[in-house]
């Protein structure tokens, strides 16, 4: 049995864990740190769902090699409230009603932040392309894609 | 059994250590072997990674420009410099899978993948490989015919020729879903122009053969000839010459030899 | 010209309420010394706001502020009895057994109101904002908090309340059919407008214009969700979706989201959505249920639009680009239709 | 964009309500946008174990043996579950409400019906582990004819997918091949109507695609019960067929779930729980069972294709004058809930329009493909494809606006449907005129002035006389009427004697609603009662 030790920043905080060899993210956030924000949507990169930045990238968690972070930062919709208050993205959700079963909405978030820390003021067509790799089943993304384009434009509720 | 991953500093212990294991896969951006380890592939007992800063070099300062295997799809749309390879690149996967995907590992990636290659042969790209006996460049078509017998070697890199002209390169991908979804079928086309006559013309197709092949008909429809709209039609009516598509989930062979056509004249005259 | 325009319409009736009766659904409401309130429940919340929907009936039938209510769910040792959340039977058969359990709680919580303001329980009533009062004269009232402390501590009564609906059991006549198949029916029309691209097939969403009738709509934000994204499920099936690309025969199933075709947020289309409120005798409130049938008229209207545009009748589904094509071409071109 | 047309119907209602009417938040979407939802998989349980299922590779074969020797010995296996370790190895989900026989066994002995059909679970300390013994079980398999086409499934020599149901029909009422409507003469209304049209459609099967997969967590909880973490959308259809699965009092399991992560329909089926429960009794030890997504897409199951015939008759005026359908539901290898939605189709015919002569007959077929179960409109939402398909094909054969035609024929408050019951709280004519106007669709003024609540009942309230059809099955004895809840002890006979069956009723013409004194009656769900 050959574990490896690996250390990250989960959300500002410094971990430590051993994985087996082959885990991969989103199984040792989950499973060994106990982050249940990221989901399990396909384990084949079509659905977003497990997606957290990393580095500030957006990246998804089920197809990284846990191994490979050592060292790096991991965001997850778990860091992302600022405090006790949300961040304007969550509370443009919500304004929205942008969620129905809100399994995909982590890493409808997270995509969101990503493109957002890059870009406060993206066009329509910016936030489709930022969450294309996202699937929803429920909305039809039409309130997602107005909740980031209000967050964007600091149209949320306080 | 866990996967043993073996992590090198080279890329040339990399491809030892690959070369010397039937179950050893290469560890690019994780898009292909970490998917088959998820789905329960356990042919796959070797996971081989390499921290060769080689690998993820880009250098695209001169008229030929190099992309180390590892370089991903977001980093080439953040080059300035590799502005021709912009729309291959943003049709692949969405923002995450692009952060991941690798130049090299789109090299091997099975139909509906696999469009950033379509336009590398289209551009006459040739691929470093390292085998266990040593280094060697090989034209990406021969790569691609020859591909799967190239599970043992490790993709170093793949250099082509920038093209003369941003008109002279165009490439589109053909899809059900946007903006991101799988390939009913890749275009890209090569059309140097020489003289107002093309010379060297290349169109490459993806999902129109098991892997990436060129239209061999359609570009002798366009050589060295003008480009006008009787060439164009004449390389349309040409386009599925040749080619063996196949029926999958996305579309049947019948549809994409129907519209390979109509699309290639839509992307040589420059229609939506 | 390539690409040509086209309207269709669709108008049908869905029954609300799982088919033939025969399967009720329960509810428990209780309240706790605070004066807050706990619905229990085995029914599921798959997103269609199940929890958010029968809180708020609830909270009306109480007569106490939405925020006074929370519903747990699904807890098989806490929670009573419910078969499942499908066949729209969440707001109407669920919907319903709440506020039988909300009606007997109320009961009790105005009883112990009297006992305290010493008047008859027949005259006093809620203002929804927390306050039992006299009818007629608002000074005298006591918080919902006061009477839930006197109700446990000093008269020793549960505010709580349970509540079944079941609608009975229909029969079916093996030779003519004659059944009872639903107590209620929503309805819908929808036109849609397309762009049909007579060289490739393929047909984009150009917009849809609808009305829905739905009893009552609970709550306008959550039928808002249902019927944008019910749609959009319903121009999925129409245009995408199959697990078997050349059904019948069993090849080429997809295996991801990548195979699995569904519109893509670059594929969506905008959705101007009447909603009309013929109150259902039987439903909560009037309710019927918005959740399944909001995609069923987008498939045909989708298929009548791209026959308005091109002449084409797909009459297999998914309408891929491929069998538009195949059509048009069999057809000798596309032929457009008269404009609407 | 959602506007409320609150001036329309207003009469009907009363507005003035406290919370009801108002877009109040969700009570979930604090923990949604959180992330602090909690789904069944969000579990973490000490020392839980792994659990893969071996599918079959074949749509049809006998299996001559299974071998799990080799997988047995593999690293990390805990269990290997094959169907005889399954108490009651032989269900279908409607059982619990007394409809239709057990056909469908958890794990696969003598034969698969369909490609995917899982065969041997196993449970490992890893999904690594568990994937790897999945690869060393051998299963030796016989191919048999394999049969794909709902059609093909029902002509003389077809291969028989099901013994259960060796004609490849759901029997109803113990006797019919089929649903059947009647209403008026179809036949006599379609010979004098001044156009025919006959057209066949055909639905796709369809996957729910929740972004959450089905599955399940059961663990070994305090005083021998078991706490089981389920996605499933349908709760005590859950609790009570692992009841009878595993041969346990209901109230052995404690369920937990409620928050899932999308279902559509697709969750109904109690897929993961019995083989996570059992592997939890086995093992002692927490399981999980998830299903991958290319399991989910190709063995979880889909909405059923239909295929439809329908043949209308239409007058120039524009009024459907008979409508005589045909329906094939494609439920797979097995029941699971389609026979449900074909007597819901049967129901829904003709649609949402008043046609005086109505025949239809629909038909659950088994094929060798995944079992087909509910989703979002089901048993209508093919049905609805076709009918408004064909009512766009009448408008235009007799050169009517598509809207008005819909119009003209709608039913309204009062009108008899075909199922024999009085239309009421009809609204389908102001959804089109207000789709109309939504969509500046131009209508006549009378046709602005139709309502629902207008010009229905008088004749259209009649029920028209109906033939009996020729070659009608004589309906057999009652079945005792029986579900879950009051089981009968094991020692007892399952099939009650059966009587002589008694004449077949005459055509039955009440008067809508009311009852039917001494007419033999059945029910579909429970069975005859008298």
């Amino acid at each position: 049995m050959s574990k490896v030790p690996l250390q990250f920043r989960h959300n500002g905080r410094d971990v430590a864990i051993f994985v087996d060899g082959g885990t991969n993210l989103l199984v040792a956030l989950r499973e060994l740190i106990g982050d249940m924000t990221p989901k399990f949507g396909c384990g084949q990169g079509g659905c977003g769902t497990c997606s957290v930045l990393i580095d500030g990238e957006l990246h998804l968690s089920c197809l990284t090699l846990a191994e490979t972070v050592g060292g790096r930062s991991i965001e997850t919709l778990d860091g992302m409230k600022q405090g006790p208050n949300l961040h304007p993205l969550q509370r443009a959700f919500a304004d929205h009603f942008a969620a129905q079963c809100g399994y995909c909405t982590p890493g409808m978030l997270m995509a969101a932040k990503a493109l957002l820390d890059r870009n406060p003021s993206p066009s329509r067509d910016e936030v489709i392309e930022a969450i294309s790799g996202n699937i929803c089943r429920c909305t039809g993304y039409e309130p997602i894609i107005n909740a980031i384009l209000a967050a964007a434009g600091g149209r949320v509720s306080a | 059994m866990p996967v043993t991953v073996k992590t090198f500093a080279s890329a040339s212990e990399a491809a030892g250590a690959l070369s010397s294991d039937r179950t050893a896969r290469y560890l690019g951006g994780g898009t292909l072997v970490m998917r088959a380890l998820n789905e329960g592939d356990v042919s796959i007992s070797t996971v081989v990674r390499a921290q060769d800063q080689a690998l993820t070099r880009i250098d695209a300062s001169g008229p030929r420009i190099t992309l180390g295997a590892g370089v991903t799809f977001a980093r080439v749309l953040a080059e300035r410099d590799l502005g021709f390879l912009h729309a291959p690149a943003r049709s692949i996967g969405g923002p995450a899978v692009r952060n991941m995907g690798t130049v090299g590992g789109n090299l091997f990636a099975p139909t509906p993948y696999g469009d950033f290659t379509v336009a590398l042969l289209a551009l006459d790209a040739t691929v470093a490989v390292q085998g266990g006996f040593g280094a060697r460049d090989i034209p990406i078509e021969e790569f691609l015919q020859a591909r799967e017998r190239q599970a043992g070697t490790l993709v170093l890199s793949v250099s082509c020729t920038r093209p003369a002209s941003s008109e002279a390169f165009c490439y589109r991908k053909i899809a059900r879903i946007k903006p991101k979804g799988g390939s009913v079928i890749t275009l890209a086309a090569h059309l140097p122009i020489s003289g107002g006559r093309i010379a060297g013309a290349r169109i490459a197709l993806g999902s129109m053969a098991p892997t990436q092949i060129r239209a061999r008909a359609a570009e002798r429809a366009l050589e060295g000839r003008s480009l006008d709209a009787a060439t164009i039609a004449a390389a349309a009516s040409a386009a599925a010459e040749g080619t063996s598509p196949f029926d999958n989930a996305l579309g049947s062979a019948w549809y994409r030899r129907e519209i390979v056509g109509v699309h290639l004249r839509r992307l040589l005259s420059g229609q939506e | 010209m390539t690409r040509h325009r086209g309207r269709g319409i669709a108008s049908i009736n869905y029954p609300i309420g799982m088919n033939l009766g025969g399967d009720p659904s329960q509810a428990l409401v209780h309240s706790n010394p605070s004066g807050k309130f706990t619905v229990a429940l085995s029914s599921i919340d798959l997103g269609q706001g199940m929890k958010s929907v029968t809180r708020q009936i609830c909270a009306e039938t109480l007569g106490v502020p939405v925020e006074d209510v929370y519903v747990d769910t699904a807890d098989s040792d806490t929670g009573p009895h419910c078969m499942g959340s499908f066949a729209s039977r969440g707001t109407h058969r669920v919907g319903n057994a709440v506020m039988a359990a909300a009606r007997e709680a109320r009961g009790v919580m105005m009883e112990a109101a009297a006992e305290e303001l010493e008047v008859n329980a027949a005259d006093l009533d809620t203002d929804g904002r927390g306050n039992i009062h006299v009818k007629g004269a608002p000074h005298r009232s006591i918080s919902t908090k006061d009477v839930a402390i006197a109700a446990q501590f000093k008269q020793g009564k549960t505010i709580s309340g349970r509540g079944i609906f079941l609608v009975p059991l229909s029969e079916v006549n093996p030779e003519t059919g004659e059944m009872s198949p639903a107590t209620c029916y929503a309805h819908a029309c929808l036109v849609a407008e397309v762009d049909v691209d007579d060289e490739t097939g393929e047909v984009a969403m150009v917009r849809m214009d609808s009305a829905y009738e739905l009893g009552r709509a609970l709550n306008p934000r959550l039928v808002e969700q249902q019927l944008v994204g019910g749609a959009w499920m319903g121009v999925s099936h129409a245009l995408y979706e199959t697990t078997e690309p050349d059904y019948p025969e069993p090849a080429h199933g997809p295996r991801d989201f990548v195979e699995y075709l569904m519109p893509g947020p670059g594929d969506i289309c905008p959705h101007d959505i009447a909603v009309l409120e013929r109150p259902a005798p039987d439903g909560p409130f009037g309710a019927k249920g918005p959740g399944e049938m909001c995609a069923n008229p987008v498939l045909p209207a989708v298929a009548n639009a791209i026959f308005n545009a091109v002449g084409v009748r797909i009459d297999d589904l998914p309408i891929t680009p491929e069998k538009v094509l195949r059509a048009i071409k069999a057809q000798g071109g596309a032929r457009p239709q008269a404009r609407r | 964009m959602l506007e409320l047309r609150k001036d329309i119907f207003a009469d009907e209602r009363d507005d003035n309500l406290n919370e009801i009417g108002k877009g109040t938040q969700r009570q979930d979407m604090l923990g949604h946008v959180t992330g602090t939802s909690s789904y069944f998989n969000d579990h973490k349980l000490q020392g839980m174990l792994h659990l893969k299922v071996v599918r079959s590779t074949q749509a049809h074969a006998r299996i001559r043996r299974i071998d799990t020797a080799e997988a047995e010995r593999s690293a990390g296996v805990r269990r290997i579950i094959r169907g005889t370790d399954v108490p009651v190895n032989l269900n279908t989900l409607l059982s619990l409400i007394n409809f239709g026989k057990d056909d469908e066994p958890s794990l696969a002995v003598d034969k698969v019906r369909y490609k995917g059909e899982p065969i041997v679970a196993i449970v490992a300390d890893s999904e690594r582990e568990a994937f790897e013994a999945v690869a060393k079980v051998k299963v030796d398999y016989e191919p048999l004819a394999a049969v794909f086409d709902v059609e093909d499934a029902l002509k003389p020599g077809a291969p028989v997918v099901n013994e259960t149901y060796p004609k490849n029909t759901f029997t109803y009422h113990e006797t019919y091949d089929h649903q059947k409507l009647r209403f008026g003469d179809a036949d006599a209304a379609l010979a004098t109507a001044d156009h025919v049209l006959e057209q066949r459609y055909q639905m796709s099967p369809i996957e729910h695609a929740p972004t959450e997969t089905n599955g399940a967590i059961a663990a070994p909880d305090t005083n021998g019960r078991y706490v089981v973490y389920t996605s499933t959308q349908a709760l005590f259809f859950s609790v009570d067929t692992c009841a009878k699965i595993l041969d346990m009092p209901s109230n052995t399991f404690h369920f937990i779930g409620g928050t899932v992560g999308g279902g559509f329909g697709g969750k109904v089926d109690t897929l993961t729980e019995p083989l996570a429960i059992l592997g939890a009794m086995l093992t002692g030890r927490p399981v999980r069972y998830v299903f991958g997504r290319e399991e989910e897409m190709q063995y979880g199951p889909p909405r059923g294709a239909e295929r439809i015939y329908i043949k209308d008759g239409v007058m120039r005026d524009g009024r459907v004058v008979a409508r005589k359908i045909r329906c094939y539901f494609d439920s797979g290898a097995y029941t699971r809930l389609s026979s449900y939605a074909a007597v819901k189709c049967a129901a829904h015919l003709p649609g949402p329009y008043t046609i005086p002569n109505v025949y239809g007959d629909v038909y659950c077929v088994f094929t060798n493909r995944t079992p087909a179960t509910a989703m979002r409109g089901f048993g209508v939402t093919a049905m609805d494809f076709a009918i408004e398909c064909q009512m766009d094909k009448l408008a235009h054969l007799v050169n009517m606006d598509p809207m008005e035609f819909r119009i003209l024929n709608a039913y309204r408050d009062g009108d008899m449907k075909a199922h024999r019951r009085e239309a009421k709280n009809t609204a389908l004519i102001e959804c089109v005129q207000v789709a109309a106007e939504k969509a500046k669709w131009p209508l006549r003024e009378e046709f602005k002035r139709a309502s629902s609540r207008k010009d229905g009942g008088g004749s259209r309230a009649v029920i028209p006389p109906t033939p009996a059809d020729s070659s009608r099955a004589r309906p057999t004895a009652p079945a005792q009427q029986r579900t879950s809840y009051d089981r009968l002890p094991p020692t007892v006979t399952r099939e009650p004697p059966r009587e002589p069956p008694p004449p077949a009723p005459p055509p039955p013409s009440p008067r809508p609603g009311a009852p039917a004194h001494g007419a033999t009656r059945f029910s579909s769900v429970f069975g005859r009662r008298r």
